[in-house]
């Protein structure tokens, strides 16, 4: 199988306009993903999964997650003159990085049996309107994957052809799995609470109760 | 393959708003409001293996419509593994598939070993294949009883496999200590070695295993009620089954031919000569049979492979059970398990707690055609249809 | 036993023993109710049972047009078996020529199943 | 000895002649029929329900034992520490029932959801009055009607069945009752025509003169049971089968298949409606076989014409065939699949019904051709025709399935 | 009161005792469950009624999928707030007299999943519970053994008099608000009326 | 030909129900509350807390160190540490818990508590009749109903028990060797010195003498009575 930057440089070629790029993962296992933008989302699906090379037809699992607003800080090598000679310094830099939510598909050929090619889509923020592109058509496999992304993280997906809650009711506010998520308070009965969801139990307790 | 099947689902989806099931079912039922009915089944059915509903439309018996709905089962099981540590959500992992916590934790051991880069000792991966096959076998046959129970037969064949079941869960609660929330593997290993003589009681279930498959086959295999009940019901195209994600023993009913086992070659299968079956059909006596014969190629693998199980230690002593933190980064690890690929994502930020913990679960995707499959049939056929599925709805709202 | 002479006098009997047998227990429950376990209707208890689910539209449907095929089916083999009872209850005394007739009728019935058969009425939809 | 045997036979019809003489002296004439009526009918209502309540306990330990279990076997005499191998669990049920609340359903329509369960069982019953139970045990003869006496009356519970599960106005229930009302009519022709064969052979629509015409002899020993002949034998499994779905059993349990939906017809009933239920489709099914056994298996008469079994009561005879019969049932009940409801009507019209017509035929020619072939030479020839049809039937039912061959990846 | 009254009495207070042992005697050896599963306890359930436990030695195998033949809920598994209204509208629909085992850790508190945003701690929140028994999933021998305490239980409870059983009181309800589906949670949360934990002081 | 099939399916079930009078394959029911299936070695069900004397709360081995109450997954463990120490069986002096409470309504019986226990002193005891009409008063217990003793374990558990009890044996030995060298050590310290004091006093013929007072080892607690010579 070719390596990503092939892929992405066939892909960029097949969707012309695409805006493309690998994202690194460091850990052993090495698992690169392909970033694309959410307009071209679905040409470059498309291509990946009709292209003979590839064959990717199989679309395995879609993940949505969820980045906060982040401070990010980076070691970076500076070069400074200080006292007159110049020198490389690191520098913590401190860059402000806005919230994002993502959608990972994880794609496979059962035809080739090869894979997996990691394809992500990244809304522009955390608030409304949170949109990519629904991969649906292509893969039947997305279908409830998506609802459930949308459940539960609120990305709404473009051209998805029944976007509804999946997992819970309908008449529900809230996107639970994101991380800025306020469960309900209803820890009235903890007999054993000790850590910081389970402390919300003790603000039930009897208050003329609670020994110091 | 060509894209064709999938352009029309996609123009369907996006010209008229509509995808092609909806659309046969208005074919179907159109200006026969009167005589249609609309029936929830569940989440309180007997066959609906949990709390799974399924809005139907019958006309009749035919099934015009059908509605899943899922979540009566969400626990949230998610949420919580990115509030705990990662050995903290290992116990969690066995209530997804609660038929198959073993090879639940499997999956999630492979994830991640993937992650932080873990190696596990040979004598461990003999366990996990050993128990992960076990694990099939018992899955398949309780699937087979299940099947049967939903057409109607009333306990007899869930009675006999349930008694194998025992069989096999007595191994497992020897080795584990307990009979199904296993709570077994460790990243880099298993948890503790098998007690004395547990190899020589699993060679004797392996051994004694293909008197029950026999019994079971003249019991019910050759059934003509079964045969005609099952054939034909509940069809899948390959190209649908591909596109839509379906795995498992599903998949390979449909003729694909694509087992993890093979395909990734995680853990030591590449050492055991096994055969995949394939069925023609894609209907429910396919996936039926498809189980019934891969728990005779579960126990080819087993029988060599609890002769040649070597002496050493079982978990790697490198790995760490508390204050475990792998480098920031991701993996996405799957495995064969009886229902189908079950895979693990994770995302590591470096702390304690995995910072997204994503379960690919196979039931959920496999249930994704289910309306297709079971429109023009009757009621009781979206009944076995569902049953041949083979969904435990601990993992499929997770 | 010898045969009563008045049957449909035994078949009133029958019926009033029948019947009391029958509501003779619903009686009794009832009365157990009154006496000691208050029945308690309730909104919900006494609401349509689906599968716990709040029951949306009608159970009354019009019935599909096969059952009334079915039914027309079975009118008119009914029928036929009506006809071939005293037929039947005859047949040892009949000779060769009455029951070539009768075969000739049950050759009819036949044709009508077969009729049926390939224009595919007992095709179940 | 055989004297002793014969008073022990006779003794139900010897007890109820004096109680009759008895009573006699002192109630009005007007009162006698109607006493002697009940006299009859009291063992009825007695003996099946009882061996219902009987079945339901055999039927679960039954179940158990074919499923790798023991069954019920804690409950036994009440307020007592005697378990009695479980027997007595039907009389906690029965308590049950009769304890448990009764919900109606606030949509139903109550006057016909209560009636269905009565309107079900009584007919059940009435169908007990012409059923053959011993020698000289008749009920009611009708030399004139007897048998279709039996299926008019019986046929009536497919309305009460309808009755139970539209009233209810509960979409499962309502599902129940099309498909019993579909199945119970489908099945009711194949089930008159496969007992026409024997109405035909014995020129009579009374019950007790079709078990005294399977009283003549064989050989010296064997009785003439209708079933020692090809059309009788085929007719029996065919009657065996629709009488099956007539009682609503497995394989033909589709009004009330749980797995599919919920309970059927009787969804909606609860306590002792509920019951009542239950005691209808046993008895009836009691009924069906008892039907059966007059027809097919010589009522009360003993299989041989030879001391030991001519000693055994009648009544006996009776019941241990009917009590083997329910045994095959619930042999059946813990083996098989339900059908779906096209392969069943399918399998009434397409199946059943050629098959008894063609045993009607077969008998026919049995009986034309008694004088011209002999009987070794008939029963071949009798079979023949019936197993080469039920070849190509089935095989056209084989057609739409087979064993399939798997082929495997390495 | 002369003599004769009260022998009579007695004579009828013997009655009454005996009908009462009688009427408990049948309500505790034909205890039908709803067959009713929602998560892993189910499957020990089952595996309870199947050959190696055999609940059907107690008569208890019944497993009636209508409520309104069932006399025993066996909230096996996980109740999730999605699924509470449903549990409770089966309860509602069971013909007294009813009785409700919890089974398993989820049930009774909603056990390791309790801190789900969609679980439910506990179904004693909306509706009475008389037997509970911990484990995840408890054995099956522990679902028998739980069964023998509602025996137990339905033994000691009195046909009349003030403290007569739940269902024998005509004053006490049989059914039980459902909770409704709220923005953010069951609305509301718990039924006062049922619920009331223990004070817990830390 | 039709039929077969079914003949077949009545075949086997007839041979079951036959079996179940005579082979003990088919007819597997063990009649639980009379019969009992033996208790597997690892089975767990709910946690205990081991302790090693006669008074369960003074040889309770827990030192309170949180680390369960910190990985139950479920978080069904409560602890308060006590204020003061006491000695442990090595003759540490440590903390112990003053409330130990699990509620098991909601222990999942995972067994991690016991795992990442560095003590010993939290195993898995296989008693499961626990069924209760009580909700809130019988199921949380508290170390009182927690407490068994190691025999118990030793009982149920034989093999890990053994495990269990050696390593515990080994870190006993090893606090006793050490104690023993530190007791060796200030011995020949208070030797060395002596000689020096006597070599001094050699030097200088005071008649003093220099007894440094040897001090006596801490006595291990009652635990190592319970851990079998390994």
């Amino acid at each position: 199988m070719e390596t990503l930057e092939q892929t992405l440089a066939r892909a960029a070629v097949a969707a012309p306009g695409a805006q493309l790029s690998v994202v690194k993962n460091d850990s052993p296992c090495a698992q690169h993903s392909l970033l694309v933008d959410v307009e071209h989302a679905y040409a470059v699906a498309k291509f990946l999964r009709d292209d003979p090379q590839l064959r990717l037809d199989y679309c395995s699992n879609v993940t949505g997650v969820d980045f906060l607003d982040a401070e990010l800080s980076e070691k970076v090598k500076v070069k400074k003159v200080v006292d007159g000679v110049e020198k490389e310094v690191e520098e913590v830099k401190k860059t402000k990085r806005a919230g994002y939510l993502e959608a990972v598909y994880h794609l496979y050929s059962m035809a080739l049996k090869h894979g997996p090619v990691i394809l992500r889509q990244r809304t522009p923020g955390r608030a409304d309107p949170v949109k990519v592109t629904s991969l649906t058509p292509l893969w039947r496999s997305c279908e409830f994957q998506e609802r459930e992304v949308f459940d539960l993280y609120g990305v709404l997906f473009d051209g998805h052809p029944d976007l509804r809650r999946i997992l819970m009711w309908d008449g529900f506010k809230d996107y639970p799995m994101r991380k800025d998520y306020a469960e309900p308070d209803d820890y009235e009965y903890e007999p054993t609470p000790h850590d910081e969801v389970l402390e919300k139990a003790k603000a039930h307790l009897p208050k003329a109760e609670v020994k110091a | 393959m060509d894209g064709t099947q999938f352009m029309t689902f996609h123009d369907l989806a996006y010209d008229a708003g509509k995808t092609d099931f909806q659309r046969k079912a208005e074919v179907i039922g159109v200006g026969r409001e009167g005589e249609l009915l609309e029936v929830a089944m569940g989440p309180q059915h007997p066959s609906t293996h949990g709390v799974f509903r399924m809005d139907v439309v019958l006309d009749g018996e035919t099934v015009v419509k059908l509605k899943p709905v899922f979540g009566y089962l969400h626990r949230n099981h998610e949420k919580i593994a990115e509030n705990t540590s990662y050995l903290g959500s290992m116990p969690y992992t066995d209530r997804l598939d609660y038929f198959c916590s073993l090879t639940n934790n499997w999956a999630y051991a492979l994830a991640v070993e993937k992650l932080a880069g873990l190696q596990v000792p040979e004598r461990a991966e003999y366990i996990r294949l050993i128990t992960a096959e076990l694990t099939r076998v018992l899955n398949h046959t309780c699937l087979a009883g299940f099947l049967l129970q939903d057409m109607g037969a009333l306990g007899t064949p869930l009675m006999y496999a349930f008694r194998e079941r025992e069989k096999i869960l007595d191994l497992f609660e020897s080795l584990t200590g307990a009979r199904m929330m296993c709570n077994y593997m460790r990243f880099g290993g298993c948890r503790c070695d098998l007690p004395a003589g547990w190899l020589a009681e699993a060679r004797k279930v392996v051994a004694e295993y293909p008197k029950f498959l026999d019994e079971f086959d003249a019991l019910l295999s050759g059934n003509e009620i079964l045969m005609a009940r099952t054939q034909g019901v509940g069809k899948l195209s390959a190209e649908l089954a591909i596109n839509a994600g379906i795995t498992g023993p599903m998949l390979r009913a449909s003729g694909v031919d694509y087992d993890l086992r093979k395909v990734d070659n995680y853990g030591i299968y590449s050492r055991y000569p096994f055969r995949v079956p394939l069925g023609d059909h894609g209907d429910v006596y396919d996936r039926y049979m498809i189980r019934m014969l891969e728990m005779r190629e579960s126990l080819k693998i087993l029988e060599p492979a609890l002769k040649d199980i070597p002496e050493g230690p079982v978990v790697d002593p490198k790995a760490k059970l508390r204050g475990f933190r792998p480098k920031p980064g991701e993996a996405y690890g799957r495995i064969e398990t009886p229902k189908g690929e079950l895979g693990f994502y994770l995302i590591s930020d470096g702390s304690p707690n995995p910072y997204r913990y994503r379960v690919r679960p196979p039931s959920l995707i496999n249930l994704t055609i289910l309306e297709d499959m079971c429109l023009g049939q009757t009621v009781a056929d979206a009944v076995i249809t569902l049953g041949s599925v083979d969904i435990v709805l601990g993992e499929v709202d997770r | 036993m010898p045969p009563d002479k008045h049957p449909y006098l035994f078949l009133l009997v029958f019926f009033v023993m029948a019947l009391g047998f029958a509501v003779g227990p619903l009686l009794l429950a009832m009365l157990w109710a009154k006496m000691f376990s208050p029945a308690k209707p309730g909104e919900m208890k006494n609401a349509t049972y689906e599968c716990g689910l709040e029951s949306k539209g009608d159970a009354w449907v019009a019935f599909k047009s096969e059952y009334y095929l079915y039914g027309i089916l079975f009118l008119i083999f009914d029928v036929e078996t009506i006809f071939l009872l005293p037929f039947c209850v005859a047949f040892t005394g009949l000779s060769v020529g009455a029951v070539l007739a009768m075969l000739v009728f049950v050759l009819l019935l036949v044709e009508g199943l077969a009729w049926a058969w390939v224009k595919g009425v007992l095709t179940w939809k | 000895m055989a004297e002793l045997f014969a008073k022990l036979d006779q003794f139900p019809v010897t007890l109820k002649a004096w109680l009759m003489n008895l009573l006699q002296g002192f109630l009005p004439e007007w009162t006698l029929p109607l006493v002697s009526a009940a006299i009859s009918i009291t063992p009825i209502l007695a003996v099946f329900p009882l061996m219902f309540a009987l079945t339901t306990v055999i039927e679960r330990k039954g179940l158990g034992r074919i499923q790798n279990r023991i069954g019920p076997n804690r409950v036994g005499i009440p307020l007592t520490n005697i378990r009695l191998f479980g027997f007595g669990q039907f009389i906690a049920d029965g308590i049950k029932s009769l304890i448990k609340e009764d919900v109606v359903p606030r949509a139903a329509d109550k006057v016909v959801h209560f009636l269905a369960p009565i309107a079900l069982l009584i007919p059940v019953l009435l169908t007990y009055s012409v059923l053959p139970f011993g020698k000289n045990m008749v009920p009611l003869d009708l030399p004139q009607t007897g048998l279709l006496f039996f299926f008019a009356v019986g046929a009536s519970t497919e309305l009460s069945v309808f009755m139970a599960g539209w009233s209810s106005r509960n979409k499962y229930s309502l599902l129940g009752a099309m498909r019993a009302v579909a199945q119970m009519v489908s099945y009711e022709i194949p089930l008159i025509l496969s007992s026409l064969t024997v109405v035909m052979i014995t020129g009579t629509l009374s019950l007790t003169a079709i078990v005294e015409s399977q009283a003549t002899v064989h050989f010296g020993f064997l009785h003439n049971w209708h079933l020692f002949t090809p059309w009788g034998l085929v007719g029996f499994f065919l009657f065996l089968t629709a009488a099956a779905a007539e009682a609503n059993r497995t394989p033909f349990d589709l009004p009330e298949a749980e797995s599919e939906i919920i309970a059927g017809y009787f969804t909606e009933y609860s306590g002792f409606k509920f019951a009542i239920f239950f005691l209808a489709e046993y008895l009836g099914l009691f009924a069906m076989c008892g039907l059966g056994i007059t027809l097919f298996l010589g009522g009360w008469l003993p299989p041989v014409n030879i001391a030991p079994f001519t000693w055994i009561p009648s009544w006996c005879w009776f019941l241990g065939k009917l009590s083997a019969l329910i045994v095959l049932f619930i042999w059946l009940r813990g083996t098989l699949p339900r059908l779906r409801t096209d392969q069943l009507m399918g399998f009434a019209w397409k199946f059943l019904l050629p098959m008894t017509l063609i045993n009607l035929v077969v008998a026919a020619l049995w009986h034309l051709l008694a004088n011209n072939i002999p009987l070794v030479a008939r029963w071949p020839l009798g079979f023949a025709m019936l197993a080469v049809p039920y070849w190509l039937l089935g095989r056209s039912f084989e057609a739409k399935f087979t064993k399939r061959e798997y082929r495997f990846a390495n | 009161m002369d003599d004769g009254l009260r022998n009579e009495l007695s004579k009828q207070g013997v009655v009454v005792v005996k009908l009462e042992e009688l009427y408990n005697w049948g309500r505790k050896n034909s205890v039908w469950p709803l067959s009713f599963g929602l998560a892993c306890c189910a499957i020990e359930m089952m595996a309870a009624s199947m050959a190696r436990y055999d609940l059907a030695r107690f008569g208890a195998e019944v497993f009636r999928p209508s409520p309104r033949q069932a006399d025993l809920m066996i909230v096996a598994g996980t109740v999730t707030k999605k699924m509470a209204p449903q549990v409770v509208r089966l309860y509602n629909q069971m013909p007294e007299p009813k009785y409700v085992i919890a089974m398993g850790a989820c049930a009774i508190s909603g056990g390791p999943f309790k801190q789900g945003y969609n679980v439910l701690k506990g179904i004693d929140r909306y509706i009475p519970v008389d037997v509970h028994i911990p484990g995840c999933p408890p054995r099956p021998e522990a679902l028998i053994h739980a069964f023998m305490t509602l025996q137990r239980k339905i033994d000691a409870q009195k046909l009349t008099g003030p403290d007569r059983a739940r269902h024998l009181n005509a004053d006490l309800p049989s059914e039980f608000p459902v909770p409704l589906f709220g923005e953010h949670d069951l609305v509301p949360s718990k039924n006062p009326n049922v619920w009331r934990p223990a004070v817990v002081v830390r | 030909m039709l039929g077969t099939g079914i003949l077949k399916g009545m075949v086997e079930t007839a041979k079951n129900f036959a079996g179940s009078y005579h082979d003990p394959e088919r007819l597997t029911t063990v009649e639980y509350p009379e019969q009992r299936i033996a208790s597997k070695e690892n089975a767990r069900q709910f946690p205990f807390l081991v302790h090693d004397t006669e008074d369960p709360m003074q040889g309770l081995r827990c030192v309170a160190c949180q680390i369960c109450e910190k990985e139950c997954p479920p978080q069904c463990i409560y602890i308060v540490k006590s204020k003061d120490k006491r000695a442990d069986y090595k003759g540490q002096m440590q903390l112990y818990p003053v409330t130990f409470d699990i509620d098991l309504s909601v222990c999942m019986s995972c067994q991690i508590c016991v795992e990442v226990c560095p003590f010993e002193a939290i195993k898995m005891d296989t008693e499961f009749e626990l069924s209760n009409t009580d909700r809130f008063g019988g199921l949380l217990v508290n170390k009182h109903q927690l407490a068994k003793s190691n025999e118990h374990y030793r009982k149920i558990h034989p093999t890990e028990a053994a495990v269990s009890d050696d390593a515990l044996a080994i870190e006993v030995a090893k606090a006793k060797a050490k104690a023993k060298a530190d007791v060796e050590a200030k011995a020949k310290a208070a030797a060395d010195a002596k000689a020096k004091a006597e070599a001094a006093a050699a030097a200088a013929p005071v008649g003093v003498a220099a007894t440094a007072p040897v001090p006596k080892p801490s006595a291990p607690a009652a635990a190592p009575a319970a851990a079998p010579a390994a």
